[in-house]
């Protein structure tokens, strides 16, 4: 069991830091922070089911004889690139947050939102 | 043949040499200033050597060539950033360590 | 133990030993240098599952571009973040421990790390794509082959992501989201550095040689229309950064890029449309050709430069709006 | 002779983390991710030879460069930081006010 799942618990470990980094800490851009952890964890989680032990990368060559899988890696690919829109995205509406509020803590922005 | 195979182990055995040394003066070293001298002992000298000698390994001209830029990208980069680091550390009054300071 | 597994461990260790690292910063800017860190180390172990055009893309998004818009980012706010009380740790503890330990125990179903004959490997359409694509469309790199043809429905989807969120930007913090205030700020330029000066004027002709060379060898090695969009705009991004925004802009007008951004789209959906009208099918690029795979080739090459210059132009204004409010707050 | 050579790398890698954790300092820490960097070019490569497919090397190629954005990056981005004293006198705020409350382990 060790030996042959030892990547998925790592890689389970590394998102369940970037989870705990996105519910417990206060701050917009340590959360964003956060999510690229858990991102990137998920990211290894589908390449590393489409591979095969000897195998190589899926660009077909004469003396080639096993591939790991194309499929895992199209998601993925495209998931990077729309993870870094959405990064900027977040990115921008904490900075949005911070020139009205004054600050990027969750708490202080939400302080100030109940009391008039 | 012989004489290429040869010639390799000992560039690869080399670079290796150089960049685990900077590796080690990287942690080791006791200011700022110094460990920029670590690190570019590996990035020029380590990385150089290890590419030359798995350049004389290529089995297609393309994979030479591609040797080739890479080596040429590192020898304009490394040095570069090794330089504009050490300068702007300078800039914002990084301090120098002398015989006797405690590290840092 | 072979060599592989040692390999594999190591890098995956080091992952582990970043991600708590920068859990554990409170300086945040060292906390987005380290995830730089995080994500050349993501790359390597992409290069090692043989997923080449992934590593690609990450090295050039993860080091390239996410660093730098989070650094900008951190530029426009607080840099320091406050500590984490005890009471909310808790919570986030729980819930990762909980949703830890379900995937550990569900992981149990999985089928072994590198296994021939997992269901992912066994499935019909592993060999349509890696066998059958040598003749339905006949390029070697069956990721491209897979990106912008099988799947190039998808991949539509995809980009109207990152055109959504460029725009999205556009409107947080762009020219029109509130009135630039006439203060402008001293641009620290880098000036004093000559050398930096010289040698980014002497690479960015090869750094748009490479970009370019990307997006037109991706059909045979790794690359493709994104990789290349990304690596446009590092060289773009490295350009503002040495040589000051205002000249980056006078390369690269913003109205120009604001008019890319859609074009890359329109040019996506152009294709498909094209194709209907020629009788196929919504992006079935066999109908651009007499010869399917001569309509494969072109299609896919049109899809792939479509990506890169929505990307391209979006990833180069996320960054000059991030650069420009700074200069003028 | 490769697997030498790969090892060296891992080790060097290793150390280049070290001191990217321990710091101190801005400085320091983007030396050793530079430094890292590079060690990910010549891994690269050298996987590429490992493996027995070393055609892949165009990554190589953007690691070299993709690492120097970064470095210019920081510098940039980072003199930027004009409130650093700012940030220095909120931060002993920071840990005069908080010190009791935590048990100090999240100072990395």
């Amino acid at each position: 069991m060790i030996g042959t799942h030892y990547v998925y618990w790592l890689l389970f470990a590394l998102m369940m830091i970037g989870l705990y980094v996105v519910i417990s800490h206060g701050n917009l851009l340590k959360k964003l922070i956060g999510l690229t952890l858990f991102q990137v964890g998920v990211f290894l989680f589908f390449i590393s089911i489409g591979k095969v032990d000897g195998g190589s990368a899926p660009i077909v060559s004469d003396d080639v004889e096993t591939y790991s899988h194309p499929l895992p890696q199209v998601l993925i690919l495209t998931a990077i690139v729309v993870g870094v829109a959405t990064l900027a995205v977040g990115l921008g509406l904490a900075v949005r947050i911070f020139e009205t509020y004054g600050t990027v803590e969750e708490e202080d922005v939400l302080e100030r939102d109940t009391t008039p | 043949m012989i004489v290429l195979d040869i010639a390799s182990v000992v560039l690869l055995a080399a670079g290796a040499l150089f960049v685990v040394s900077g590796g080690v003066g990287l942690l080791r070293f006791p200011d700022f200033y110094t460990r920029v001298h670590a690190a570019g002992i590996t990035d020029s000298a380590g990385a150089g050597l290890i590419l030359l000698g798995l350049l004389l390994r290529t089995p297609s001209w393309e994979t030479g060539v591609r040797l080739l830029v890479i080596m040429l990208f590192l020898a304009l980069t490394g040095p570069t950033a090794s330089y504009v680091l050490a300068f702007a550390a300078r800039r914002d009054g990084v301090p120098i360590w002398r015989e006797g300071d405690p590290r840092r | 133990m072979t060599v592989f597994t040692l390999i594999n461990i190591s890098l995956l260790a080091i992952l582990v030993a970043t991600a708590l690292t920068v859990s554990r910063l409170r300086a945040l800017y060292e906390a987005a240098m380290l995830s730089a860190l995080f994500s050349l180390v993501t790359a390597c172990l992409f290069v090692l599952l043989d997923a080449v055009d992934v590593a690609f893309t990450e090295a050039a998004v993860g080091v390239g571009i996410s660093t730098v818009l989070l650094l900008g980012g951190l530029a426009l706010t607080r840099s320091r973040e406050a500590v984490t009380p005890r009471r909310r740790r808790l919570p986030g503890a729980a819930v990762a421990i909980l949703a830890g330990g379900t995937l550990v125990y569900a992981s149990q179903d999985l089928p072994a790390f590198g296994s021939a004959d997992s269901p992912v490997q066994r499935h019909p359409l592993t060999d349509t794509y890696l066998h059958q694509s040598q003749e339905d469309i006949g390029i070697p790199n069956t990721v491209t082959s897979v990106l912008a043809s099988y799947r190039g429905l998808d991949t539509l989807g995809e980009l109207l992501v990152v055109f959504t969120a460029g725009v999205a930007v556009l409107a947080l913090l762009g020219p029109l989201a509130h009135p630039v205030d006439a203060r402008r700020r001293d641009d620290l330029d880098l000036v004093d550095y000559r050398v930096l000066r010289v040698i980014s004027a002497m690479l960015m002709p090869f750094i748009l040689l490479f970009a370019l060379y990307v997006l037109f060898h991706g059909d045979f090695g790794p690359g493709g229309g994104f990789q290349a969009g990304v690596i446009f705009a590092a060289g773009f991004v490295l350009y503002g950064l040495v040589f000051g925004l205002d000249k980056a802009q006078q390369v690269v007008p913003r109205v120009v890029l604001w008019a890319l951004i859609p074009f890359g789209l329109l040019l996506y959906l152009g294709v498909g449309v094209v194709n209907m009208l020629l009788g196929g099918s919504f992006l079935d690029y066999d109908t651009l050709s007499s010869d399917p795979a001569a309509g494969q080739h072109l299609g896919i090459l049109l899809v792939e430069s479509a990506i890169g210059i929505t990307v391209a132009a979006v990833m180069t204004t996320v960054f000059f709006s991030f650069a420009n409010r700074r200069a003028t707050r | 002779m490769i697997v030498a050579v790969m090892a060296a790398l891992l080790v060097t890698m290793v150390l280049a983390l070290a001191r990217a954790f321990v710091g101190p300092g801005r400085y320091n820490r983007i030396l050793a991710i530079n430094m890292f960097g590079t060690k990910t070019v010549l891994f690269v490569a050298v996987a590429g030879f490992l493996f027995g497919r070393p055609e892949f090397l165009d990554i190589g190629i953007l690691y070299a460069l993709v690492n120097f954005v970064a470095v210019v990056a920081v510098l940039r981005l980072t003199h930027y930081d004009d409130d650093l004293a700012d940030d220095l006198a909120d931060d002993l705020a920071d840990d005069l006010a908080d010190e009791p409350a935590t048990d100090g382990e999240d100072r990395a």
